[in-house]
């Protein structure tokens, strides 16, 4: 069992309507961590148009989760 | 690179990249603008995942720095709402020679604009609003 | 373009180049430095044939806003005596995307210095000045 | 006989020492009225490294001159 804090921005945010959560987890990675909750919260964006953030770097979906690790679901950056 | 939530302040900006050895100081502003995609923008909001984007934008300098022959750079990034004309991000790049201030500028926003988790929602004039590059997809 | 006796100031100069449907600035500073291949510089002056530099500064502009995509163009020569660190020229440009307003924008301070009827005598630390690359040629 | 003006910026200001002057002259060509001026003030730059402006344009030195035209000899510029 992992203690692990997720952070949400912009629609992701709007879409779980909270800006943090700390999460009791048994997943291994991060997509695990991340199916779990777009079942939970119904996200709009699938993790192929999204990357992973892990303590504040990007990661890899496949990526081992650790304990008090802090997820990012990254959303397509403003670009333009 | 620093992220703000106070308007920026070009002139104080640019005042900070002075350095007598440096014969050239190339900046840009990103502004909002009033239209995007053909539609009228009123007002956006930027949001950050601050401590990742200053990181990220760290990298992205020193990446810069690493790749041309410049003196400095710095970059600030605009969070919260902003107005049509309000900055919304600010870069300047100075160096002996401008060729390479050119080359390092355009370099740090086309990475800025790519790699730093900040978003812009949109207002627009019909009620409308959105996060830019991030409707409809599944 | 315009030729000033008085010293540029960048601020007001990036304000005037305000424009709602304009994403982008992009601006070029020319600033007074320390060496000059190799040597030491404390001061130095400009001095125009400022009818014709307007002139061709305005084919430039004109020139640029036919090559690239941009909303507008300026761009100021500072002429008389200048300290280290001031400004002794102002390139500023806005387009809607960001490519064309870097690219313009390195255009114009190009041909001003190649086309400009603007000329520096640098002053050096050892006493001695030079107008720049109009010695020893005969 | 025709009426024109020389003026003198920088290096060939200092060596001419005058910033302007009127010239009668029957000179026809640009260069002509330079390889006067050239002697007279024993000017250190010559036409090869040095372009001709007539009335604030860029012109050839063979260009013709004509009554009140205004001539500059342009130095190399600032540069870089």
């Amino acid at each position: 069992m992992k203690n692990i804090t997720i952070l949400y921005f912009a629609k992701l945010r709007e879409e779980a309507n909270k800006r943090d959560e700390l999460l009791k987890t048994e997943a291994n990675t991060a997509i695990e961590v991340f199916n779990f909750l777009k079942e939970k919260y119904n996200f709009s964006l699938s993790e192929d148009y999204l990357r992973v953030a892990i303590n504040d770097e990007f990661a890899e979906w496949d990526d081992k989760i650790t304990d008090n690790d802090i997820l990012v679901f990254i959303q397509p950056v403003a670009g333009g | 690179m620093l992220v703000s939530e106070i308007p920026l302040d070009s002139s104080a900006l640019n005042k900070s990249m002075v350095n007598f050895s440096a014969g050239a100081l190339v900046t840009f502003e990103g502004w909002v603008r009033n239209l995007n995609e053909g539609k009228e923008v009123i007002a956006l909001e930027y949001e950050a995942y601050s401590s990742m984007a200053e990181k990220e934008g760290l990298k992205i300098i020193e990446e810069a720095k690493n790749k041309f022959k410049i003196i400095d750079a710095k970059a600030v990034h605009r969070v919260g709402k902003l107005n049509l004309g309000d900055i919304a991000v600010w870069v300047g790049v100075s160096s002996k020679h401008r060729g390479v201030a050119f080359d390092a500028c355009e370099y740090i926003i086309d990475e800025i604009k790519t790699r730093t988790p900040i978003w812009k929602k949109e207002h627009y004039v019909n009620g409308d609003s959105g996060w830019v590059n991030c409707e409809h997809k599944h």
